[in-house]
């Protein structure tokens, strides 16, 4: 236990850094490199440090696996809505001119709903993929 | 009909997706994944009379005009093989829910449909989209999906079969990336049409040849092309029932498709044909796999296995009819890809029903089926006589047309090879009859007629070989009119 | 000169078939899969390289400034999306692996198909 | 000044390839690939692509190793000695490879601002996308506006490999009915992770 | 009703049939009863088609078209309604025979043999009205199939083995050859149907049009012209009945029929008669004439025996067809009838004394002439009609096919058909002479009680006797009928 303790304390300060860089990832894409999907994948990459060094079980009780599911879903669900909501708004599929009442404000909405979408998505998928390999018993060989 | 029914077609069955998954329970998820199909079968149709009726569609998504964005291209070609995949799903669905809650456990039922769903849509979208690399996106949903469908087999051998099939999957896909990428380099777009246009002035780089080699590998890959389909026979012999007959019906088609789009719109004709000589590579292996897989066919134990190498061979039949690069051989090749999924459709799901009763699909196992399971036996001889293409049956209209295509062009010995191939399906096909018909039932006489929701979607189809075999005008029209937008001649 | 241009590509190509032949050749199937992210990453390299534009900058506009050369983005878009197909069929292959493993006690090709045959 | 680092760069992917197809102890391997994701990022920043770089460096180096790493405490790190040199697949190989470097041939020389490829739909995007969409950083508005479908498919994929993994290995596994070697009237045999019980009877 | 119509019933009404006798299967008499009255029916709906056609008229029904330029379609014409005229009428008499038959031989599953019997007069009649050659080819491919349970009857590994070969040589020749010369005759043509003068004329050189009469001859594989004749005497392992009637009449003429049709209305007898070919196939139905009747000598069996008479007697309807002329035409034409009335009785005369004396080896059947004498009467009748003397219906058939060879100027295959006729007098004549006159070796004794088999299949075997004597008397009818098909 005791030397694993400032594993634990690096982690507990590390983590929420590496959320943080998660969300500048997230907005600062459209203006420097990243964007939705490497800020899923780094956000992913949080909660895993914190299973690795806290124990899967804990992991769980923070973020339940079937939490983790039900985002994978509700991702691709917020990207194609945006989809939906444009058709719905009159014009084709995933064209956010109609979004707001100029075209480039238009496409800023859309692209952060999409990107939303996608880190949403990225996040809950790789959570739950690392849940479901490190949840899996060791088979004996 | 809706402006942007192109793209409703797949955008409503991918969000019933994540529904599926959520909802989380088997009945409902169930209910989701049905009704998507028929929303997709529907518009599929629609789509279909629209195209033929008033000509092909352009759907630009996000409203970005091609080649900056992406295109949705609906034609007599794709709205066919639409109708294709979401029609087999639309019968397949309503006999996967007994099936499967025999075959796979309670929990995995939603993530199940699911899956289902989701390759349905790779198929779909697949078929729709004007973009090569929109194409290779939707590919790999279909394909992650079905390697995982396919590992859901009862026979720890659906594994092994799924690990292959994603290897060998994988290649071809990544082969497909390398042309479109060697396409991209060339011409610097990735629309069909647009690059249907500027390939043309490419023709004597060699560049271009290189791309069209790893695209035409890459696909043959994926339909199973003799050699290259050793993956075909494991996944379709130990999948779930519902899995195999789905992925049978649909997959391979698709992917035939894919072959089409690429060497007669994107390349076209006179340079597949005329420059590359593609026909002196398909036609031998076309025959090759006619004859050779429907032998290994008559030896195999198991008769989800036979109908596997049956397939293989199948797909030689519409490999063929595109080889030989006229009119009539396309549209045979297309007829074909309809005719052979409502015939492999039918003969898998009869195998799905005898699998739930009897627990295998061994020849031995069908042993006395002919008196304890009637109806089934009579679809799987149905279907069987439709396979050997016996008059009035969908499989005679397929060989109609091919051989006539072959007559056309002076190869009678093409012709005879084919005639040939059917005459070794008699031979496979009567294994199975024989021992259902002639040997005695094994076991106590527990073995029952299956039930009707297993009974009746097997029979829509069986009599869809029949009624298609009867009156094919509507389908051999479409395939002419289909072949001739292909070729680009007089339609 | 012009070979020197190719250079790059074949270096590339090169890798490719080093990550093929690692997948088609090795009979463990972890290795297999390697081989096949090996591969898949070589073909992204290919499309960076055919983006590339000497003296070009990242595609990130810059304000106030003219005549930036600013290289190709579409290839890195396409490989955006690669990327991301290639680690999911690494995801769904390891699943299979795994399972494999549980269902013959080896990932060894050889050694399945030997008991595959016994039966 | 760039082509030497690129080209060392490439130097080193070659060598660590080579490793990876080499080395048989399977947690170096996985290693091994790491870095060479890690490589290729700096490469893709050498070749200006640093969105790709990011992600490369994130998921290849990343998601990919722990994956890699994850399933080797499941099923054992040590491969086995290949039996013999096979002769097919280096014939594959090599036909593959020499096909392509043929293709190569009329390739539009490395970093050519003029080569096709950057006449005709790229300028587009770098002249308007700036007012059309407002987002500075291309990539980001090809990939989420202009080519926004082809990212949802992306999504939708990720989803999909979720779908698949959690179908393999996060349900029910245990009480996974098998059919015995010849499924003679589906004798069921329970499923255990011991080899020898399970299946083959 | 209108004739059109009645052609529609000719091939619905066996359907109705089936379906009847499968409702009715609990109670055997009323499921004998409907084979009997849909038999009745049958025939009389064929018999009002023949006022209309000799007047001249072609009734047509084109159910619907299948592919554009592909049409599933019927037509009365003289040719097709004498075999459907033949064959429904020994429908009648054939189940009143297998009344007596399938019940004093205790066959099982009978509901299921008289479903698919009625299934397969349907096909015949199919076969028969074709108005084109895929309707044609499509019904002779369901009487393939709906006779292989008829053939397999008793599920026997013998039953099985002769089905394989049945299926095996029908589909094979059908598939490989027929259809391919069908389809190639479309391409060629650019149409299927059935035109008087033929179809074929001027649309492919010689050489072409060669090769697709021989892929015709011998991809009609009912027509059983050797080698691809083993099928018949397999399929002798049926119950009687089936021989009888399918094996002697239905699936058979089928084939000979189509040869007749394909030379009559798709080459058209000008262009055969200049083909290279048409000797060729008519020295190939001469040579099965004759190696099939040396190798009837051969058979102790009596149903072997018969089986390969009836592969003799077929090929002379094909040398009939191949001599491509008016007579040749007419004699092959009235031998489908003559020797259709001929061989049935032989083989009624076989299955009774099956079922009488459980004998089934000519060799033992020495003596029982006196214990059944109406039996080996009509067979002696019967026998008459093949060899094609007075007087019985054979003579007329032989005598115009004689006529066809001078005509064509073959002497030779004239004194073919004379050879043949002698040897089948030898082998046929053998059976009634050691029934009538033989004596048992000594020490042996028959079981008593041998008598007439049952009242039925007497019954039958006597009406088709009658009718080959009438039909010397008054060949008149089935004559101008077929000459309806050539006329002058």
């Amino acid at each position: 236990m005791d030397d694993r303790v400032i594993l634990r304390v690096g982690a507990k300060i590390l983590i929420p850094f590496i959320l943080l860089f998660a969300l500048y990832v997230q907005f600062h894409g459209d203006f420097g490199p990243g964007g939705g999907f490497q800020a899923g994948v780094i956000f992913a990459a949080g909660f895993i440090l914190y299973a690795l060094v806290f124990g899967l079980g804990a992991a769980k009780a923070v973020l339940p696996p079937i939490v983790a599911h039900t985002c994978a879903a509700i991702g691709v669900m917020v990207y194609a809505g945006t989809g939906v909501v444009t058709l719905l708004l009159g014009g084709n599929f995933l064209d956010y001119n109609v979004l707001a009442h100029n075209a480039e404000h238009g496409q800023e909405w859309g692209i952060f709903s999409v990107e939303t979408g996608v880190l949403i998505t990225v996040f809950g998928v790789m959570v739950a993929i690392f849940y479901a390999f490190a949840g899996r018993r060791r088979s004996e060989p | 009909m809706s402006p942007h029914l192109p793209v409703l077609q797949v955008v409503v069955p991918l969000l019933a997706a994540p529904v599926a998954a959520l909802v989380r329970r088997p009945r409902l998820s169930w209910l989701v994944a049905f009704l998507a199909a028929l929303w997709a079968f529907g518009s599929a149709v629609t789509l279909l009379h629209h195209v033929l009726s008033v000509g092909p569609i352009s759907y630009h998504i996000g409203d970005w005009a091609p080649p900056w964005g992406i295109e949705y291209r609906v034609d007599q070609v794709n709205a066919f093989v639409l109708v294709i995949v979401s029609g087999i799903a639309a019968v397949v669905l309503p006999y996967a829910r007994a099936s499967v809650e025999w075959e796979i456990e309670n929990e995995r039922i939603p993530l199940f449909y699911t899956a289902l769903i989701l390759c349905m849509t790779g198929l779909l979208g697949i078929t729709v989209t004007g973009d090569v690399f929109n194409v290779f996106v939707f590919l790999e949903i279909s394909s992650l999906s079905a390697y995982a469908l396919i590992a859901m087999g009862q026979d720890r051998r659906a594994l092994t079969a799924a690990y292959q099939y994603l290897i060998m999957g994988s290649v071809g896909a990544t082969f497909i990336v390398i042309g479109i990428g060697l396409m991209y380099v060339m011409t610097g777009t990735l629309n069909m049409a647009d690059l249907a246009q500027r390939l043309p002035a490419m023709e004597a780089n060699r560049t271009i040849p290189v791309a069209f080699a790893f695209l035409t590998v890459g696909i043959s890959l994926k339909l199973a092309l003799f050699p290259l389909h050793l993956w075909l026979p494991n996944a379709y012999a130990y999948a779930p029932s519902t899995v195999t007959a789905f992925i049978a019906s649909t997959a391979t088609k698709v992917a035939v498709y894919m072959l089409l789009r690429f060497i007669f719109t994107v390349f076209g004709v006179a340079f597949s044909f005329d420059v590359m000589n593609l026909d002196r590579i398909l036609t031998p292996l076309a025959l090759a796999a006619i004859v050779f897989m429907s032998l290994s066919a008559i030896y195999q134990p198991n008769v989800k296995r036979l109908l596997a190498y049956s397939s293989v061979a199948q797909i030689g039949y519409m490999v063929l009819g595109i080889s030989l690069a006229s009119v009539l051989g396309v549209a045979a090749g297309i007829l074909h890809l309809f005719n052979h999924a409502l015939i492999k459709g039918a003969l898998f799901m009869a195998m799905g029903c005898v699998m739930y009763r009897v627990g295998s699909v061994r020849i031995e196992a069908m042993a006395g089926l002919g008196r304890t399971m009637p109806f089934t036996m009579a679809a799987f001889v149905v279907g069987g006589l439709s396979l050997i293409g016996v008059p009035l049956t969908v499989g005679f209209i397929s060989k109609l047309y091919l051989v006539r295509a072959a007559l056309e062009q002076g190869m009678w010995p093409v012709a005879v090879l084919v005639l040939v191939g059917s005459l070794l399906a008699v031979i496979y096909v009567w294994k199975v009859v024989e021992v259902a018909y002639f040997r005695q039932p094994i076991g106590d006489g527990s073995i029952r007629e299956a039930p009707l929701s297993l009974l009746i979607p097997t029979w829509v189809l069986v009599l869809a070989n029949i009624w298609f075999g009867i009156d094919a005008k509507l389908t051999a029209g479409v395939a002419i009119r289909a072949a001739q937008a292909l070729l680009g001649v007089g339609s | 000169m012009k070979i020197l241009g190719l250079y790059n590509y074949w270096i590339v190509i090169g890798l490719m078939m080093i990550g093929f032949y690692t997948m088609i050749s090795r009979g463990n199937l972890v290795k297999k899969l390697v081989g096949l992210s090996v591969f898949q990453t070589s073909v992204m390299i290919l499309y960076i390289s055919m983006g590339k534009i000497l003296g070009g900058t990242a595609p990130i506009l810059i304000e106030g400034r003219e005549n930036v050369v600013y290289t190709n983005p579409i290839p890195s878009v396409l490989i955006l999306t690669a990327i991301v197909v290639g680690v999911a069929t690494l995801a769904v292959g390891l699943a299979l692996v795994v399972r494999i493993k549980e269902a013959y006690g080896t990932i060894e090709e050889d050694e399945i198909h030997e008991q595959d045959d016994v039966m | 000044m760039s082509v030497v680092v690129d080209v060392a760069l490439l130097a080193f992917l070659a060598v660590t390839a080579f490793a990876v197809m080499k080395q048989r102890n399977l947690f170096a391997v996985a290693m091994l690939s790491g870095i060479y994701s890690l490589l290729c990022a700096a490469l893709y920043t050498m070749l200006d692509a640093v969105d790709v770089a990011f992600t490369e460096a994130a998921v290849g180096a990343g998601i990919s190793t722990v994956l890699v790493l994850g399933t080797l405490a499941l099923v054992g790190h040590e491969e086995k000695k290949p039996a013999r040199p096979k002769v097919l697949p280096l014939f594959v190989v090599l036909v593959t490879g020499a096909v392509m470097v043929y293709g190569t041939l009329d390739m539009p020389p490395f970093g050519r601002a003029d080569n096709p490829a950057h006449q005709h739909v790229a300028p587009r995007y770098i002249e308007k996308s700036g007012e059309e969409t407002g987002v500075p950083n291309i990539v980001t508005s090809v990939l989420a506006s202009y080519r926004g479908y082809d990212t949802m498919g992306e999504t939708n994929v990720i989803f999909t490999a979720l779908v698949g993994v959690l179908l393999l290995i996060a349900t029910g596994e245990r009480r996974r009915r098998l059919w015995s070697a010849d499924e003679r009237n589906g004798v069921v045999t329970e499923e255990s992770s011991e080899p020898g019980e399970d299946g083959d009877g | 009703m209108s004739p059109s119509a009645l052609v529609g019933l000719a091939v619905a009404l066996p359907l109705a049939g089936a379906g009847l006798v499968l409702a009715l299967g609990k109670w055997p008499n009323l499921r004998e009863a409907a084979t009997l009255a849909t038999g009745i029916a049958l025939f009389a709906s064929v018999v009002s088609l023949l006022g209309p056609v000799r007047a001249g008229l072609r009734p047509t029904l084109t159910l619907m078209e299948v592919v554009p330029g592909l049409s599933l379609g019927f037509q009365a014409e003289p040719l097709g309604l004498l075999f459907a005229l033949v064959a429904s009428f020994l429908w009648v008499v054939t189940s009143l025979y297998s009344i007596g038959y399938m019940r004093g031989h205790h066959e099982e599953h009978q509901t299921r043999f008289y479903t698919f019997f009625a299934i397969s007069i349907a096909s015949a009649m199919g076969v028969a009205f074709s108005a084109n050659l895929f309707t044609l080819f499509a019904f002779y491919e369901a009487l393939t199939l709906c006779t292989f349970p008829l053939v397999t009857h008793h599920g026997t590994e013998k039953a099985r083995r002769a089905g394989r070969i049945y299926l095996g040589i029908l589909l094979t020749t059908s598939v490989a050859f027929q259809l391919l010369a069908i389809i190639w005759t479309w391409q060629l043509a650019g149409t299927l149907d059935f035109r008087p003068g033929g179809i074929l004329a001027g649309t492919a050189s010689k050489g072409v049009l060669s090769v697709l009469l021989v892929l015709f001859v011998f991809g009609v594989g009912k027509a059983a012209v050797m080698p691809f004749h083993r099928w018949l005497p397999a399929a002798m392992v049926a119950p009687t009945p089936v021989s009888a009637l399918l094996h002697a009449v239905a699936v058979v003429k089928a084939g000979v029929f189509t040869i007749l049709k394909v030379a009559v209305y798709v080459f058209g007898l000008d262009l055969m008669g200049t083909l290279a070919a048409t000797p060729w196939m008519a020295w190939v139905a001469a040579t099965t004439i004759i190696l099939a009747s040396l190798v009837a000598f051969t058979k102790d069996n009596l149903k072997a025996r018969l089986a390969y008479s009836t592969i003799s007697q077929l090929s002379y309807i094909v040398l009939g067809a191949m001599l491509a002329n008016r007579w040749g035409i007419i004699g092959g034409g009235m031998h489908i009838a003559m020797h259709a009335f001929g061989k049935i009785t032989l083989f009624f005369g076989a299955g009774a004394v099956l079922v009488a004396a459980h004998e089934t080896e000519i060799s033992r059947m020495h003596g029982l002439g006196r214990t059944m004498p109406i039996t080996f009467g009509a067979f002696f009748i019967g026998a008459l009609s093949i060899v094609g003397v007075p007087p019985a219906g054979g003579a007329w058939s032989k005598w115009f096919l004689g006529l066809g060879t001078l005509e064509a100027g073959q002497i030779w295959l004239l004194a073919v058909l004379m050879l043949s006729s002698l040897l089948t007098l030898v082998y046929l004549l053998e059976v009634p002479a050691r029934a009538f006159f033989g004596m048992p070796p000594e020490g042996e004794v028959r079981p008593e009680g041998i008598h007439e088999a049952p009242w039925p299949s007497v019954l039958a075997l006597v009406i088709t006797a009658v009718v080959t004597l009438v039909l010397f008397v008054h060949p008149g009818p089935v004559f101008d009928l077929v000459s309806l098909v050539v006329p002058r």
